[in-house]
């Protein structure tokens, strides 16, 4: 007998089997720690102590977490609507190339509260904009829109290279950036919520943007399970036929769908851009777009858990700098170890320990 | 005084055989002239240079040495965050009391390797392979053209760029390829003035049985009888007397150029590439750097007015 | 010859998930006859016949095989002890053609070109020999379903098949291509294979078998020699009491035309004509029933009407108004409610909790919103009455769809597209696989639908169901309507018309 | 230089630049073809790089290094398998993570045990495929138009670029003329198909998997150590996607991949030698805009627009039997 269609409690199904899963890929990259003669455990610790140990690690590690909650979000919306958006990354370069020319625009007529809203807007169309052919693509043409996705990824990499060598780029400065935005152009950090807590932020630049996404989660989770359109998108992902029967259109609501998960993942820009360098840089989304995949995945799709699912990988992030400091002979790239492991146990491999759960569970509730 | 040394490099990486390697060699030769051991950084992407700048000044490193343009704003931001602590800057100049900016007159170091490369061409053609497309880089190029030319007005240079962001100072195969249609093109020296990259220019001269020129470090090692010089910019000494400097009080901010004169920049010749330097190349090497010194000989830096006179 | 059984199952046993499948089945086939199994949707038909053919395995039992034992781990183990299987939905790769179909598995050697040749003249035997004609190089793409049926015989015989099962191998064909079918059967048992058929059809179990057995609900309920029973004793055995052919309905009151349809022509996916030029209203206060073989058509025009299908030519009138442009949510909105054949795929979203599926197209309705936001206090607070009034169990509307009964899916189908007072009602396939209970609640809410002044298109394949229905039947044939009949018109003639005999 | 020279030199630095692609591409064809999703390509190509490099390095034998960069990639691939063929689990999802985990695990193995920032050390000439000449080309070189073409395009390559232009007659001939390649077609078109004709769909599956193992493991090895001769962090670039797009481009059939690939190929060589100069009318085009045009072609075919670029029918779902 198959055990897939055995039902199991939610704790086991939202808790226990992501925390194995979990486990299961830790245990292995610490297996990496201890290949390369390093003690797995110190670098657990270092890894806790510089994402949370002190102010500033925590700004860090909140920072990072800020990035990924706006990826993980375009990602799940994406998915929502069945449809898998590997192209967050490239949605996100472009909506910094959005929020950039707003802060370009206006950083010395207006203070940082009238750009900020501008910004967002700027960010969201640029990455929504992004987003757009391909889910046309998609919608009208049927071209898969995992492959488009990666095509656009690539091509806006290109399209951004090129205007920040050629176009943004200060005359007679070596690296290929805009210039610094004034005062009007960068988010306060959020110094004052740390001091709530007691801790100093020191130089993390965790800000308002951390605010902006908690409440675009909410938004989400309005906008998925309260609307008419969120009910609309969710048929669409799990029965395209019953969809097409309940007269929900296909075209539009892929398009709409693909529309808002790029403006999320554009959004994204807004903190590294105009929250932390205050210029727009080759290469700033540096992989948060792929993050935001495994946190969608870990989070299973749910803001609540995607924000949670950003922590953590907020400090793997953050704590794995301060290990890479503390012990030169692990690289950075242990995060990206990390990060491959837990998007192959948490997300292809889900299902690996379902059937042996299911059996424990059932001689648990028999005997 | 107190002298806690901290090192952070480019993104190249510590063990690229050229500018980081430099950068590292002079902070060995500190820790083994004066048994003070340091900390260093290699940075694998643009945003974690500050943190890492940052991290080592917070935790009481002084001086605290970056090497390459693109920690420039980073160490902007950071020296204004702790003024007490020392800061080095190479290739960039950052104007704050705290900060020694250092540069170098590559134009004059190139020049004086396209002397030899003009010399050592036997088809009148030469070529560049630069790392990241920017000014300071085309510098480099600039200078060499006007070395190349200076032995033989018709010489061809071709240049090619590998790249317009960071990774190209990291990408070996391209500037291999790059190299190679160089060579195709029937260029027999080619500069490399790359990074790591260059690793891949000097590999495919090598290959290819033709000449190439290294940069930064004494890359003259890699391929004996291939590469047939290094232009050698000593960033090692950068390094070195930013240690030595603080721990003798005698550190000084502002900007330090460093040329030929300074011997900042030179052409290297060794035992390894001895036998590709003829005594008359060795002479108009000589001469070259004396009459720059003298002042008889102006390169154009090209940084000057984004351009290069032909 | 012995007389050891061809197969033999004891104690078949099967669950999936919570679903029991086969239920301690025992059945003998005896060799060189043709066995007919009979049974309601879901029955476990399809299951018990992948158990012989190694494609599920029991979770207990035995199989024989001319009286031996075997384990069948696999479909290669199967084939290996001669059983060959036509499935259902078809095993082929359209993009082969027949040829490569029918080599898969049995190349005959590492390299292609080898095994070729011999299989073009094994083909040409089995062609022969059977009247099994088709052109080995033509792309399973673009054959007709009778033909791509035959491949998949061909690929069984080629494979030296004993005992060939079919499963439901009429149900994708037309009277003529059936006929043949079961022509080529017999020249088959003749020739000493033993043959398993499934169906629903009791007339081409009374037609072709030498014995048949009836499932239902996962049991083995009776085996009877074909020629010592009776239509009616196997409809009673199928669905386990005598079946209720008539619902007590007043006379119809038809009103005026709500839906009409003027030389509608569909296509189906593959671009083949299913509907063609076919007009007919349907009158306020009456019931259509559209009476014909699955496969003729039927589906298509309801989606057509439904706006889920866009027509290639003709007309859809609601109201006198033309429906230019094809969309449910807008013929919604117009008073047109849609139950589908498929409740699996289309009515519902097993994923979905209850509530939510009771809403499904009627979620835009001002009734369950706020502005963009759904109201679900008032959608749940709907829900429940429903439940109610349905008598929908479990009376949970938090409780996903999928894990309520096929019968109270259909209910909460019906139960939506009801209550929401619409004028004119389309219906596919009412009561399929749903218990007799339901089915009689279902078909009394029909008929007060009708009595209310509704208008109502109905079509099933059973028989008995459009006959006690309808006001009027429409006989579809081959993408036609064919003819038109009263309810009192004889079972026999509906059949031949619908077997395209008689018009 | 007139333009023949140009167009010659152009063209070997295409079949250059092209090989990577072919197998790589080649190997995305066995698996897709067989209805596995592969976007782990650019991990395992990535990954056999850095195998090959480590045992060249070690053993100074560049044929050990193959075989390392094979076996790396080939084990990538069973973890593909696992995941996406045994566990049934999303093969995208499964292709992420193995270009995750591999663009990590060698720069943190690299570093730690060459200490070189991920690089590992140079290889010595022994330890390298180098280049061969073929007989007469040096001869050949002054006959007119054929000469050039032989002496500096067909000779003077490495084994594995000629190894790349049999392995596509000979996948051809595997997917087209062997059992083999029958079921494989197969099984990535109606799996059930494939399994009740007798034949184990996970076991079909994973052979194909490793298929794309072993070629990725030549694409791999190619690139660090014939190409190059180190690895360097980082070195498949994004090659393993411009694959893909070579796949998705060729419509899955072997030949026409190979010709996709030296297209892109040769917008890659074009993108090098047209830096900085001036084409008429237009002025200087930017590097960026070969860099794009390989996914911009394949957007445009995906649309539709050339052609229909049908993938097999059961690419990226898991087969089930049981619900
Ligand atoms: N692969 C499967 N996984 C889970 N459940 C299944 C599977 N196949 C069939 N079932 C369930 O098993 C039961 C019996 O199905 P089966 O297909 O054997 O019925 P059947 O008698 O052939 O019906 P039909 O006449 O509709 O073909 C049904 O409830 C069905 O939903
Ligand atoms: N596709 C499915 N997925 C999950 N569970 C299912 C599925 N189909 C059926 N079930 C479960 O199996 C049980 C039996 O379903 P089934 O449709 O066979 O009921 P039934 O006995 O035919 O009832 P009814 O007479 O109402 O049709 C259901 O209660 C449901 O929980
Ligand atoms: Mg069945
Ligand atoms: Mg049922």
């Amino acid at each position: 007998m198959s055990t897939a269609s055995v039902p199991l409690p939610n704790w086991i199904n939202y808790g226990l089997i992501p925390i194995l899963n979990l486990t299961v890929a830790f245990l292995i990259s610490g297996f990496v720690v201890w290949l390369i003669g390093e003690s797995p455990l110190d670098a657990l610790s270092l890894l806790i102590q510089g994402a949370l140990g002190n102010g500033e690690g925590i700004g860090f590690t909140l920072y990072y977490a800020t990035s990924f909650i706006f990826t993980g979000l375009s990602v799940a919306v994406a998915i929502h609507a069945g449809l898998f958006n590997i192209g967050s990354e490239g949605q996100a370069y472009l909506g910094g190339l959005g929020c950039a020319l707003v802060a370009l625009a206006l950083d010395r007529y207006v203070p940082w509260y009238v750009t900020m809203p501008i910004a967002v807007i700027g960010a969201g169309l640029f990455g929504a904009a992004w987003a757009f052919i391909p889910a046309f693509l998609q919608a009208k043409r049927g071209s898969h829109i995992v492959i488009t996705t990666i095509m656009f990824n690539y091509i806006g990499a290109a399209l951004m290279v090129y205007l920040l060598v050629h176009v943004l780029i200060v005359p007679g400065k070596m690296a290929p950036e805009t210039r610094t935005f004034l005062q009007g152009g960068q988010l306060p950090k959020l110094g004052w919520v740390m001091q709530l807590f007691g801790a100093k932020l020191g130089a993390a630049p965790f800000n308002v943007s951390f605010i902006i996404a908690l409440v675009v989660s909410y938004l989400v989770w309005l906008l998925v399970w309260r609307t008419k359109l969120g009910f609309e998108m969710r048929t669409l992902g799990v029965s395209p036929t019953a969809a097409a029967y309940a007269g929900i259109p296909y075209a539009r609501t892929v398009i709409i769908a693909m529309l808002l998960s790029g403006a999320l993942a554009g959004m994204m820009a807004l903190n590294p851009v105009m929250g932390s360098s205050a210029r727009l840089q080759v290469e700033f989304v540096g992989g948060a777009g792929f993050v935001g995949i495994a946190v969608s995945l870990m989070g299973r799709n749910h803001p609540l858990g995607i924000i949670m699912a950003a922590i953590l990988f907020g400090i793997l992030y953050q704590g794995g700098d301060w290990i890479s400091f503390e012990m030169p002979n692990i690289t950075r790239e242990m995060i990206l170890v990390i990060q491959g492991l837990v998007i192959l146990f948490a997300g292809a491999l889900e299902y690996m320990f379902r059937p042996a759960i299911v059996r424990l569970y059932q001689q648990f509730k028999r005997g | 005084a107190d002298v806690k040394p901290a090192l952070v490099y480019g993104t190249g990486g510590k063990f690229d055989k050229s500018f980081n390697e430099a950068a590292y060699n002079g902070a060995e030769k500190f820790k083994t002239e004066t048994g003070i051991a340091y900390r260093d950084f290699e940075p694998t992407g643009d945003t974690q240079g500050e943190q890492a700048i940052r991290n080592f000044a917070s935790r009481g490193f002084n001086p605290v040495v970056a090497v390459s343009f693109a920690w420039t704003s980073a160490i902007e931001k950071v020296a204004a965050e702790f003024p007490d602590t020392k800061f080095i800057i190479v290739d960039s100049v950052v104007d704050k009391p705290n900060v020694r900016s250092v540069v170098y007159k590559e134009e004059e170091g190139s020049y004086l390797v396209g002397v030899l490369a003009g010399m050592a061409s036997k088809t009148g053609k030469v070529g560049f392979v630069g790392g990241m497309d920017i000014p300071l880089i085309r510098k480099f190029e600039c200078g060499y053209e006007q070395g190349a030319r200076s032995v033989k007005a018709d010489i061809e240079v071709f240049q090619n760029m590998t790249g317009t962001t960071g990774a190209a100072w990291n990408d070996p195969v391209r500037g291999g390829e790059l190299a190679k249609n160089q060579i195709d093109q029937g260029a027999d020296v080619v500069y490399a003035a790359a990074g790591a990259t260059g690793l891949g220019v000097l590999q495919t001269a090598a290959d290819n049985k033709k000449l190439s020129i290294g940069v930064d470090s004494n890359q003259n090692h890699l391929h004996p009888g291939s590469v047939l010089t290094s232009m050698v910019k000593r960033v090692d000494l950068a390094v070195y007397n930013a240690y030595n400097d603080t721990k003798n009080d005698k550190f000084t901010g502002g900007v330090q150029a460093l040329g030929v004169k300074e011997d900042g920049v030179g052409a290297a010749i060794d035992d390894n590439n001895k036998s590709l330097i003829t005594p008359e190349m060795q002479a108009a090497v000589d001469k070259a750097k004396a009459d720059i010194i003298a002042g008889t000989v102006k390169v154009h830096d090209y940084t000057s007015d984004n351009a290069c006179p032909k | 010859m012995t007389d050891k059984p061809a197969i033999e199952l004891v104690g078949i046993d099967k669950k999936f998930g919570a679903v029991h499948a086969n239920k301690d089945i025992n059945l003998s086939v005896a060799k060189g006859t043709i066995h007919g199994i009979i049974g309601e949707n879901g029955a476990g038909k399809s299951t018990l016949m992948s158990i012989i053919y190694g494609f599920y395995h029991a979770d207990s039992g035995e199989i024989l095989v001319n009286g031996n034992p075997v384990t069948i781990r696999d479909s290669q183990a199967a084939i290996a002890t001669g059983i060959g299987m036509v499935h259902q939905h078809f095993m082929l790769v359209d993009n082969f053609t027949v040829l490569e179909n029918i080599m898969l598995g049995a190349e005959g050697g590492m390299l292609l070109a080898r095994g070729v040749a011999s299989a073009r003249a094994e083909l040409k035997r089995l062609e022969t020999e059977y009247g099994l004609e088709v052109d080995p190089d033509a792309l399973i793409e673009e054959l007709p379903v009778g033909l791509q049926q035959r491949v998949e015989i061909l690929k069984a015989m080629y494979r030296g098949a004993e005992i060939l099962i079919l499963d439901e191998p009429t149900g994708v064909l037309t009277p003529a291509e059936a006929d043949h079918l079961f022509r080529i059967l017999k020249v088959l048992r003749d020739q000493g294979k033993t043959i398993i058929l499934i169906t629903h059809k009791l007339r081409e179990i009374m037609a072709i078998t030498d014995t048949v057995s009836v499932m239902r609900r996962g049991e083995m309920v009776a085996t009877r020699k074909t020629a010592e029973t009776t239509v009616e004793e196997l409809a009673e055995l199928m669905v386990g009491r005598r079946v209720l052919l008539r619902v007590q309905k007043g006379e119809a009151n038809p009103g005026a035309a709500v839906l009409s349809v003027r030389n509608l022509t569909v296509k189906d996916n593959r671009g083949v004509t299913m509907v063609d030029n076919v007009s007919f209203d349907v009158r306020a206060g009456e019931i259509v029933g559209i009476a014909g073989v699955a496969g003729n058509g039927q589906s298509e025009l309801l989606e057509a009407i439904a706006g889920i299908r866009k027509p290639t030519s003709g007309e859809i009138l609601l109201d006198g108004q033309t429906i230019d442009k094809a969309d449910p949510a807008r013929l919604r909105d117009l008073g047109l409610a849609h139950i589908p054949e498929d409740r699996h795929h289309m009515g519902l979203v097993l994923k979905f909790e209850e509530y939510e599926n009771s809403v499904l197209g009627y979620h835009r309705h001002p009734a369950y919103s706020k502005g963009p936001l759904l109201d679900l206090e008032a959608i749940r607070k709907d829900a429940m009455e429903k439940i109610e009034r349905y008598d929908i169990r479990p009376p949970n509307p938090r409780l996903k769809t999928a894990n309520f009964s096929g019968g109270n899916q259909q209910k909460i189908v019906v139960a939506r597209e009801i209550e929401r007072d619409p004028k004119m009602l389309i219906i596919g396939q009412p009561t399929r696989g749903v218990d007799i209970g339901a089915i009689e609640f279902i078909h009394r809410r029909i008929i007060e639908m009708r009595d209310a002044g509704k208008a109502i298109l109905l079509v099933s394949v059973e028989l008995d169901e459009i006959r006690s229905l309808s006001d009027r039947i429409l006989v579809m044939f081959a993408g036609h309507v064919v003819g038109e009949k009263t309810p009192d018109a004889g079972e026999q003639t509906l059949g031949l018309m619908m077997a395209g005999i008689a018009a | 230089m007139d333009y023949y020279d140009i167009l010659i030199n152009v063209l070997s630095s295409t079949i250059r630049l092209s090989i990577p692609l072919i197998f790589t591409a080649l190997a995305g064809l066995f698996s897709e073809r067989a209805g596995i999703f592969d976007i782990g390509l650019e991990g395992k190509m990535l990954g056999s790089a850095f195998a090959a490099a480590c045992v060249a390095y070690l053993t100074d034998s560049a044929w050990l290094g193959l075989g390392a960069g094979i076996l790396c990639s080939v084990a990538l691939s069973l973890v593909h398998g696992f995941a996406s063929i045994t566990n049934r689990g999303n093969q995208i999802v499964s292709g992420v993570a193995i270009n995750f985990f591999i663009a990590g695990i060698t720069i943190v193995l690299g570093q730690a045990w060459f200490g070189q920032g991920g690089r590992t050390p140079q290889l010595s000439p022994d330890s390298r495929f180098a280049r061969i000449i073929l007989p007469g080309a040096d001869a050949a070189r002054d006959i007119p138009i054929v000469g050039p073409l032989y002496a500096n395009v067909i000779s003077g390559n490495n084994i594995l670029t000629y190894l790349a232009f049999l392995a596509v007659p000979f996948s051809w001939w595997v997917l087209y003329r062997t059992r083999f390649g029958l079921r494989l077609r197969a099984v990535g078109e109606n799996p059930g198909a494939v399994d009740t004709a007798g034949i184990s769909v996970a076991w079909l599956r994973y052979r194909a998997v490793m298929c794309a193992g072993i070629l990725c493991g030549f694409a791999g090895t190619y690139l660090a150590i014939a190409q190059s001769a180190a690895f360097i962090k980082d070195m498949s670039a994004g090659k393993g996607y411009i694959a893909l797009a070579a796949l998705v481009f060729a419509k899955w059939k072997p030949v026409p991949v190979m010709f996709a690939c030296l297209l892109f190929g040769f917008l890659d060589a074009l993108a090098n030698f047209m830096q900085g100069k001036q084409v008429p009318l237009i002025g200087e085009v930017p590097v960026q805009v070969f860099q794009a045009l390989p996914y911009v072609l394949t957007c445009v075919l995906l649309a539709g627009f050339i052609g229909v670029a049908t993938p097999p029918k059961a690419g990226g779902v898991p087969y089930t039997k049981e619900r």
